[in-house]
């Protein structure tokens, strides 16, 4: 028995190759460096990105043309590649703006850049799953640089709590994803998604499927912190470092939206029947639970990830459709999402200083005072999380409550859109304070940031509002990543 | 002209404008001249519209139609009938006016708030200018966005409770209304309003969707009952904002129904015309009333604005039951016509109310009624403005503040004279509360020895008030190059009122 | 005869212990570590019996990787708790709550 | 022959602009300029009036019925503005801007020594102007602006003296009062532009309404269901209501006596002899509509009938001298709606005529008075004053004679047509109304001559205080009731001149035009009677000339009626003053509601004015504040307190949270357990 | 009953009980040891349905290394395990009572009842290979990429463990006679000049 090997398939894992390759390479590099030189890293990892997302934009496949490589473990299509384009972008981002928060705390060490990469890595792995054992490994790739970069900052406690509960969590919902699995596997006698997807008309035991199917969303629906699945999030967004808290509060939630859909829809796509029922469910809980939680936090970061799980909740009225439509709008709305989050996040790591996180809401006050720019910014991305025309997030949420009143899900709209307004009122108060309140005693402090996280964070916060104007472009190539 | 995208320039010059406004205005008097500018440029361009549109021909017109979302066949359209000019170039001239008349009181971060308000206006006039449906939601929504700031940066003590239930108030209305839109684009496949106007909708379609803009538009203008933001923007905003606000945003809200709950869901708004009217004649009577106890000026004036909104919600669907019920689309015409000639007038009147309450704020800091009187005696050019102004407000004949609410009463009495009854109250609890303020505040003996100090208009507040006032003779006197505009336009909608499309 | 139903039943009862192990421990996070363990048990327990019964290897691979995560996992989990009880000097569950709210 | 258009938009245009020219700039341009140059508007307003009339009386013009502008235009509906000058208009445009110009000659005394001088000027010439397209008009629309424009300025002038809390007061009630009527009468023009032909064109109304083929009298609403009501008479009414406002008619003449609080000259103009009289006016305009209804004519007999003799009444217990001529005004009034109420249309008009002369000239010796009097209004200071202002004095004896109706005298013509007509009429309420007037009769001559004998007869109730003298008379306000800085005189030329031009056709306008007036074909078909309710061509059998009719007055009840009350006046008022003090005692209760005006103020004042403001609290405190934004505020805190409350959910222990989990998990097993089990089923 | 059913159940329950105490000894050591009770009977189990290669890897990986690991770390830690279990027995019955409702679903939608899928022969025997062999092809032939991937995953958790635990101690007293030789005068005293008395200070 030969082994089968087809060097094509290492064309199609290009990009993830190149971006082993040099994290292998940084991992070496950094050995040798002094503290001093960690710019080095932080340059290199940057590039690394940059160059990954060259190859996977250069390997793109074209429209409907998507191949899988290695036995189907390994799919590369046009949702992989729009994916990954997005993760890399987001995660680059958190790397820009992590440099200068980690600096500040003594935590600027080369394993951050080659955690985030691996973890990265790993998310690249997971939306290009084609099996559940390459959606597996590249999860637990992910989740495990997440729980370590969560604990990164070792002599925090509070980082240290975030960390445990996130690996206890995460760990309980790998084993209900892996049972899930466990049961489809026997079910239907394969690993590979579409094979799955094919055989489920005929399986013995339909009620594995369901079994299977219940624990899967449960899994998937932890790794997105749709409620009630969603407990670990805020406390490990509030108790990582923050600028880890961008990092875990964007990319990998592409990722998670990859995941289920491949999941999902990839696999389980004959029983949508059943899933956007319990998806449904999980979106009006999400967003009872994110927009009403959020509003009693002081702590920004807190809030945002609260306002993470009613966004989630948001992005599943997109699967609800359960149509190629809609999970292109729910990829658009967590394209967005990120997007948006990133500037929100990072803008906290942004103003935070050595001792002072500038996390609490309160630390916000009067930036317009003290820097104009920064609370226009802010307040952009406020208000696209708000979902307030012209800004990205707004079109986001026009497309998901589209795609749910398309699928027939008018109540869920409704629901969705009385909480959304319940949601306004958090944002509007960070707005409040930056822009209504007077600046602290310190407001006289310049911010501290170097020169390209400002240049950095000011295009992504800009990139909110270009994209609110002309989003057609992103849309369309969401769509046509699904065929639409 | 008609090569030229007219209308985006409309839009586009003043955010633009704004942008510089901020970029270069560190010098307050930079931003103040370079705004200034910038509002006059497009006030000049606002008037190749007025003078460009073919009246007689009507329709829409200096269109613009370019492909923006191909996904969900969303276009970039502009295009303006004669309602819309109307709107547009009260816009632009209010906007001049805002920006001058807040040369002197705005103080801090003047480049900001010269570019809320260009902001403001570029978006006011993509509103009134958009044929799709989400593009005019974009603006819609989007207009909160600069609105909010201004309230809550230069508003007063209670400005975050203000500015917050404005905010959320309105949001809550419009995104009823998306859910509507977004309806509508399943139904048609995209946003055009044209489309959605001609798309065939059951009954129960059309009811819903009525509420759902009625949800939005009925916030908007605000209709009792859900009136209440507008006092507490009001009181807290700043001069400017509040002019704005009176002046143009509200006017959204009413010309909302015109363009989509009227074409769009004519059988529902036959139907349920009765609640909107009901609505509307309770707020004639109701709000006189509570705009007769109040001791804050600008609430007062906040209330006595929802009071002649109401006479555009009242015209407008007057015409419907006109329209369908009594097959009098004559009078339907002097309906519609009303509303919007009592919105373009409203913009005036309540613009220069508001500035008038404005030059005394700026005098003493308070807008308590009874820490004024006598205001005559030191100011007497103000005096003549503001009861020029009040009597207007009250609907006096040959000032705009008549055109409108005639019009509308002479329709609405061809519907039923019970409504014309209730309506035409407003002339009585209008007067009264407008000519108890001006009793209280010009005339009298000075008691408060703060307003024996006080100096007379100076050039600028002349200025605002004398071309406010202008406006509002020239309408009242002369209203028929106004309705002229819009009659063809008017007559296309009220023609497409008598078809079912259920 | 050993059935498919006895395996799977065995998996899912020690799942269910271990899910019970999770809530009701309040001792310490060691404790939840292994109960995590076992619930990848119960999980490989139910991938072995699939396997064996559709005569197919792909579930004893999986079980294989299973393993292989799990050790990786658990190393990092003990790192963490390490990291946890230098800070707090505890590892009592009902004291980690300083998160909250 | 047509009528040239610029002159009659010279008649309006000349005093607006003389009133722009001393409104924006009489500071700048001084006293004399500005009272030049209103004078100079609006006595070439008049001149021109009188040509106006000249030529449609023996020029031969014809009518002139032009629209000048189109003002809106919607649909079928239009609105103009443009005149239609017919022999009434001309007779309106004369007297108005005749009136107008002796007061504006007046003023120039009257008010020489007031701040607000130019302004004044400014407000009369508007006021010239505004009284002047309400005549011209041709139509609703225009009507209604002069109406309310004159009600503007009617506003403006009571308040004139702003920093009086009285005068402010006043101004308001006038405008809010006024408004009540102006509320009937819009819903009158909404009924007419419904009702009559969809025009709001005189011409095109009228027409319709005559139409015979339309019926327009039987045509009947059902505005409820089941209870028809004839269209002419809803109409008719509402224009009606106006005109009370307009005209002071009760209920709602509350505003003109307190309307007295400004400057005499304007009570004279305004308050007297023009605005208060465009409800005449209107209702004679509109002759053809009220034809249609008898009961709106019944309904406008009894108003006016109540009016004429119940606000006299009060007028005997006034001691004000301006407010003694404003209750006869409201009387005088009342006289004229009567003759509206029995189609005697021409009558009506023709008492405004006559009446417009002789009140203004009343009142304008009234001013006179009380500049003499160094503002002091308050007759009981006053007596004995005919020694120091002969001419004022004689004036107002003419003036009240006039108005009291002695033969001869202008009054006497029209008020005798009036009572005659009323007799003669078969109307409902007609009886009650011709008891009204010639009661009316007695009490107009009570109060007539009380005024004259307390003001200018018996002796000096007021005392000079020649200490004070040098103070001047602008401080007035520091000298104690009855108490003059210096002795009264007589009032300058340019008072009395006025006073005379004034009391020349007081005396013998009425006879000279009573004829073609009311028994001629002076107003043509200006004004129309229908045959039945002819009662002026009842008359005109009976007329045979003026001088005959005087004679033939002597023998009529109305004067014996007169002569009594003028009797009684003299009997108590210039002999035996103390009598006055006695029947005061006797007829106590009396007393008290008349000099409570029948607590129509108090009642007004507690119903719609306290009363308004409760309501208005009410409905702002508890629907706006607690209904509304409580529920609004309400749902805030909810969601507010209840995310607090939820929050503690996320109560930081890992247990918890897979606890949550685990719930989850099992909720969507068994939830999925169901489905499951269903779809197999 | 076959004697392989016998030894399923007696494992299963020595599983089952051992479990058990996992969760409710008092003493994580105890616990430990229970755990890698359970681990050695599933391992059993597993040899019961022919996973030879697994069972094996099992008690390696689990018993020889992972379990080892956990008392390593629970030692280390020196937890003061005689800390009362509060809370244990009052939410007991909560505990039972969901995981026998989740239990019950659990076996209702397996279809326990009804499931009586009897072996068949050796996958691996039948294709004439070891049960290692067996599953060796098959890793390397089709599943070459997640043996890839867990190759990083591993690196991961080293990494990741050895950042979180390794520490550079701060005020820790190491000699270093590299750098005592190298010390210079400026190293160790710094002279500064300062004013007698401060500005604005008024010399008393």
């Amino acid at each position: 028995m030969m082994i089968q090997f087809n060097p094509a398939d290492l064309i199609a894992i290009l990009p993830e190759l190149v971006l082993l390759g040099a994290t292998c390479a940084i991992l070496l590099v950094d050995l040798f460096l002094k503290p001093a030189q960690r710019d080095i890293t932080h340059w290199l990892s940057i590039a690394t990105i940059a160059l990954t997302a060259f190859f996977v934009w250069r390997g793109a496949p074209a429209v409907g043309e998507g191949v899988s490589a290695f036995n189907g473990m390994f799919l590369h299509d046009g949702i992989s590649v729009v994916l990954k384009q997005f993760i890399l972008l987001t995660s680059g981002l958190s790397l820009f703006y992590a440099r200068n928060y980690m600096r500040d705390r003594a935590l600027w060490i080369g394993e951050l850049y080659l955690l985030i990469l691996f973890a990265t890595l790993g998310m690249m792995l997971l939306v290009s799953a084609g099996s559940l054992i390459t959606a597996y490994l590249g999860l637990e790739l992910l989740a495990l640089s997440s729980y370590a970069l969560v604990a990164l900052n070792r002599d925090s406690a509070a980082s240290a709590e975030a960390a445990i509960k996130y690996f206890v969590l995460g760990a309980l919902a790998s084993g209900l994803l892996l049972y899930g699995m466990s049961m489809i596997y026997g079910a239907t006698g394969t690993l590979d998604l579409a094979r799955i997807s094919a055989l489920i008309g005929q399986v013995e035991h339909p009620g594995w499927l369901a079994f299977g199917l219940v624990f899967m969303v449960a899994g998937i629906a932890f790794k997105m912190g749709a409620a009630p699945f969603h407990m670990w999030l805020p406390d490990v967004y509030h108790g990582a470092p923050t600028a880890i808290t961008v990092f875990i509060g964007s990319a990998p939630k592409i990722a998670a939206f990859g995941l289920a859909y491949r999941l999902l829809e990839g696999a389980l796509g004959p029983l949508s029947g059943q899933w956007t029922l319990m998806l449904a469910i999980l979106a009006v809980l999400s967003l009872a639970v994110g927009n009403l939680f959020a509003i009693a936090q002081s702590n920004l970061k807190r809030m945002l990830a609260y306002s993470t799980i009613s966004h989630v909740g948001f992005m599943l009225l997109g699967f609800v459709g359960g149509s190629p439509a809609g999970f292109s709008a729910a990829m658009f709305y967590i394209i967005s999402y990120t997007m948006t989050a990133t500037v929100a996040f990072g803008m906290i790591a942004l103003l935070a200083r050595a001792g002072f996180e500038c996390e609490e809401i309160d630390d916000f006050k009067g930036l317009n005072q003290r820097s104009p720019w920064y609370a226009a910014i802010m307040g952009i991305s406020m208000f696209s999380l708000a979902g307030v025309p012209p800004l990205f997030g707004f079109f986001a949420k026009l497309l998901v409550l589209k795609s749910a009143i398309d699928a027939g899900f008018l109540w869920l709209a409704i629901v969705a859109i009385i909480f959304a307004i319940i949601g306004i009122y958090y944002y509007l108060r960070v707005v409040k304070v930056m822009y209504f309140d007077a600046a602290a005693d310190d407001a006289k402090i310049p911010l501290p940031a170097d020169l390209p996280l400002r240049w950095v964070i000011s295009l992504n916060g800009l990139a909110l509002v270009v994209l609110g104007i002309a989003w057609g472009p992103l849309f369309d190539w969401c769509n046509r990543a699904f065929g639409v | 002209m008609a090569q030229w995208p007219l209308l985006s320039i409309l839009i586009w010059l003043p955010i633009v404008g704004a942008v510089l406004v901020l970029a270069l205005g560190r010098d307050p008097r930079v931003a103040r001249w370079l705004s200034v500018l910038v509002a006059l440029l497009t006030f000049a361009a606002s008037l190749p519209l007025y003078f460009g549109y073919d009246a007689v021909a009507g329709g829409m017109q200096f269109g613009e139609s370019h492909l923006w979302i191909n996904g969900l066949k969303a276009y970039y359209g502009l295009g303006v009938d004669g309602i819309s000019v109307a709107l547009i170039v009260l816009t632009t001239f209010t906007s001049v006016l805002v920006i001058i008349g807040s040369w002197g009181p705005i103080n801090k971060r003047v480049s900001q708030y010269m570019a809320a308000m260009l902001v403001l206006e570029g978006m006011l006039i993509g509103i009134f200018s958009a044929t799709d449906a989400l593009l005019f939601y974009v603006f819609f929504e989007a207009m909160l966005i600069p609105m909010f700031i201004i309230i809550g940066v230069w508003g007063g003590p209670r400005r975050v409770y203000a500015t917050l239930k404005f905010f959320i108030y309105t949001f809550l209305g419009s995104i009823f209304m998306l859910i509507a839109l977004i309806y509508l684009h399943m139904k048609t496949g995209e946003f055009s309003l044209a489309a959605f106007a001609a798309a065939p909708l059951s009954t129960t379609e059309q009811t819903w969707l009525f509420f759902g803009f009625l949800a939005g538009f009925a916030i908007k203008v605000p209709m009792w009952p859900v009136h209440t933001w507008l006092p507490d923007a009001h009181v807290e905003a700043p001069t400017g904002g509040s002019v704005i606000l009176a002046a143009i945003m509200l006017k959204v809200g009413g010309y909302g129904f015109i363009r989509f709950s009227l074409p769009i869901t004519p059988d529902a708004s036959q139907e349920y015309a009765w609640v909107v009217i009901a609505m509307s004649l309770i707020a004639v009577v109701y709000i006189g009333y509570v705009a007769l106890v109040q001791d804050d000026m600008k609430k007062l004036i906040a209330y006595s604005s929802v009071a002649h909104m109401a006479f555009v919600t009242l015209g407008i669907f007057i015409s419907m039951a006109l329209v369908r019920e009594y097959a009098n689309p004559d009078a339907a015409r002097l309906g519609l016509q009303g509303a919007m000639v009592q919105m373009i007038s409203h913009g005036f009147v309540s613009g220069a109310m508001f500035t008038c309450i404005g030059v005394l704020y700026d005098r003493l800091h308070t807008r308590m009624i009874d820490e004024y009187g006598g205001v005559m005696n030191v100011m007497p050019w103000f005096g003549g403005f503001f009861i020029f102004f009040s009597m207007a407000n009250c609907g006096l004949p040959g000032t705009s503040g008549f055109v409108g609410e005639f019009m509308v009463i002479l329709a609405s009495f061809q519907s039923n004279p019970f409504i014309a009854l209730v309506a035409a109250f407003t002339l009585i609890i209008g007067a009264a509360y407008t000519l108890w303020l001006v009793k209280r505040v010009i005339f009298g003996e000075v008691t408060n020895p703060k307003v024996a100090k006080f100096k007379d208009l100076d050039a600028r507040e002349w200025i605002v008030l004398g071309s406010f006032a202008v406006a509002v003779l020239a309408l009242g006197v002369y209203p028929k190059p106004l309705t002229d505009l819009m009659n063809s336009s008017v007559l296309q909608i009220v023609n497409a009122l008598m078809l079912s499309k259920a | 005869m050993i059935t498919l139903a006895h395996f799977l039943s065995l998996g899912a009862l020690l799942f269910c212990i271990a899910v019970a192990g999770i809530f009701i421990n309040r001792k310490n996070v060691i404790v939840l570590l292994m109960c995590i363990e076992l619930m990848l048990l119960a999980v490989n327990t139910n991938f072995v019996a699939f396997s064996r019964y559709l005569g197919d290897p792909a579930g004893q691979v999986f079980v294989f990787f299973i393993l292989t995560v799990a050790a990786a996992e658990a190393a990092i989990g003990l790192a963490i708790l390490v990291v946890l009880f230098r800070n707090r000097a505890t590892i009592d569950v009902t004291a980690i709550d300083t998160l909250k709210g | 022959m047509m009528l040239d258009k610029y002159i009659l938009l010279t008649i309006v245009l000349a005093p607006l602009l003389g009133a722009l020219i001393a409104g924006f700039f009489g500071k700048r341009i001084g006293r004399v300029a500005s009272h030049s140059v209103t004078i100079t508007g609006v006595g070439l307003s008049c001149a021109l009036s009188i040509h106006v009339l000249y030529q449609l009386v023996w020029g031969g013009a014809e009518s002139f019925n032009q629209n000048l502008y189109t003002w809106f235009e919607v649909g079928s509906t239009s609105a103009h503005v443009g005149f239609l000058i017919d022999r009434l208009t001309a007779m309106m445009m004369v007297v108005v801007t005749f009136v107008s110009l002796m007061v504006h000659v007046y003023t120039i005394g009257y008010m020489a020594e007031d701040d607000g001088y130019e302004r004044f000027f400014s407000y009369i010439a508007l006021f010239t102007f505004s009284m002047l397209m309400l005549v011209m008009s041709n139509n609703f629309l225009q009507l209604f602006f002069g109406w309310e424009a004159v009600g503007l300025v009617s506003y403006l002038l009571i308040g004139f003296w702003y920093k009086r809390p009285t005068a402010i007061f006043a101004n308001m009630k006038a405008f809010l009062v006024n408004r009540v009527g102006d509320f009937g009468f819009l819903l009158g023009i909404a009924g007419v532009l419904m009702w009559f032909g969809g025009s709001l064109d005189y011409g095109t109304v009228f027409a319709h309404a005559q139409d015979p083929s339309l019926d327009m009298a039987s045509r009947s609403v059902e505005l409820i269901a089941g209870h028809p009501w004839h269209v002419a008479t809803i109409v008719c009414i509402c224009l009606f209501i106006g005109a009370m406002g307009k005209s002071a008619q009760v209920p709602l003449h509350v505003w003109l006596p307190d309307s007295m609080e400004g400057p005499t000259p304007i009570s004279a103009l305004i308050h007297a002899a023009t605005m208060v009289t465009a409800g005449i006016f209107m209702v004679a305009r509109m002759s053809p509509l009220f034809e249609l209804s008898e009961t709106a004519l019944t309904f406008v007999l009894v108003i006016g009938a109540t009016t004429a003799l119940f606000t006299g009444l009060i007028g005997v217990v006034q001691n004000d001298i301006k407010r003694v001529v404003a209750y006869s005004t409201l009387s005088q009034l009342g006289y004229m709606t009567v003759a509206l109420g029995v189609s005697a249309y021409s009558a009506g008009v023709f008492h405004l005529m006559t009446h417009a002369f002789f009140k203004a000239l009343l009142f304008l010796g009234a001013g006179s008075v009380i500049i003499a009097m160094h503002h002091e209004q308050d007759m009981r200071h006053m007596g004995g004053l005919r020694k120091y202002m002969p001419i004022t004095w004689i004036t107002m004896w003419i003036g009240s004679l006039a108005l009291a109706g002695a033969p001869g005298f202008a009054g006497f013509f029209s008020k005798d047509a009036i009572i005659e007509a009323v007799g003669e009429s078969h109307r409902l309420g007609a009886g009650y109304a011709y008891f009204c007037v010639l009661a009316g009769v007695f009490i107009t001559a009570l109060y007539s001559f009380r005024l004259l004998y307390m003001t200018f007869h018996g002796k000096e109730r007021f005392v000079v205080d020649k200490v004070k003298q040098h103070h001047g008379h602008v401080d007035h306000e520091h000298h104690a009731p009855g108490h003059l800085a210096h002795a009264p005189n007589e009032s300058p030329w340019v008072v009395t001149v006025p006073l005379v031009l004034l009391a020349i056709p007081s005396v013998v306008v009425g006879f000279l035009t009573i004829g073609p007036m009311l028994f001629g074909d002076y107003f043509g078909n200006a004004i129309f009677v229908r045959e039945a309710n002819n009662v002026i061509g009842e008359l005109g059998h009976e007329f045979h000339g003026a001088t005959a009719m005087v004679l033939h007055g002597f023998t009529q009840a109305p004067f014996w009626i007169a002569l009594a009350g003028f009797g009684t006046a003299t009997w108590i008022w210039l002999f035996n003053p103390s009598i006055a003090d006695k029947a005061e005692n006797a007829l106590r209760p009396l007393h008290t509601v008349l000099a409570n005006k029948y607590w129509f103020d108090t009642i007004y004042q507690a119903v719609f004015a306290r009363g308004g403001l409760r309501f208005g609290r009410g409905l702002w405190r508890g629907s706006d504040a607690a209904l509304i934004d409580g529920a609004i505020n309400g749902s805030a805190s909810l969601v507010d307190q209840l995310s607090a409350l939820v929050r503690r959910i996320q109560s930081g222990y890992l247990y918890h949270y897979a606890f949550a989990m685990i719930l989850g998990l099992i909720l969507l097993l068994g939830g999925s357990w169901w489905v499951f089990a269903r779809i197999a089923a | 009953m076959t004697f392989e059913l016998v030894c399923f159940y007696f494992f299963a329950t020595v599983a089952g009980i051992a479990a058990l105490s996992v969760i409710s000894v008092k003493n994580p050591v105890v616990a430990a040891l229970c755990l890698v009770l359970t681990f050695f009977s599933m391992a059993c189990v597993w040899l019961l349905a022919q996973a030879e290669f697994l069972a094996v890897a099992l008690v390696l990986v689990y018993v020889g290394a992972v379990m080892v690991l956990f008392l390593f770390v629970v030692m280390m830690l020196d937890v003061d395990f005689t800390a009362v279990r509060e809370g244990f027995v009052r939410f007991l019955p909560v505990g039972v009572l969901v995981a026998v409702v989740m239990l019950a679903e659990m076996l209702m939608m397996i279809g326990v009842r009804t499931l009586q899928t009897p072996a068949t022969a050796d996958p691996a025997l039948l294709a004439g290979m070891s049960n290692m062999e067996w599953l060796g092809h098959t890793l390397f032939r089709d599943f070459l990429l997640p043996f890839e991937i867990a190759s990083l995953i591993l690196t991961v958790g080293l990494i990741a463990a050895v950042t979180l635990t390794l520490r550079k101690r701060t005020g820790t007293k190491i000699q270093k006679p590299s750098q005592q030789v190298r010390v210079r005068r400026e190293d160790r005293i710094r002279l500064v000049k300062m004013a007698a008395v401060k500005k604005g200070e008024v010399a008393p």
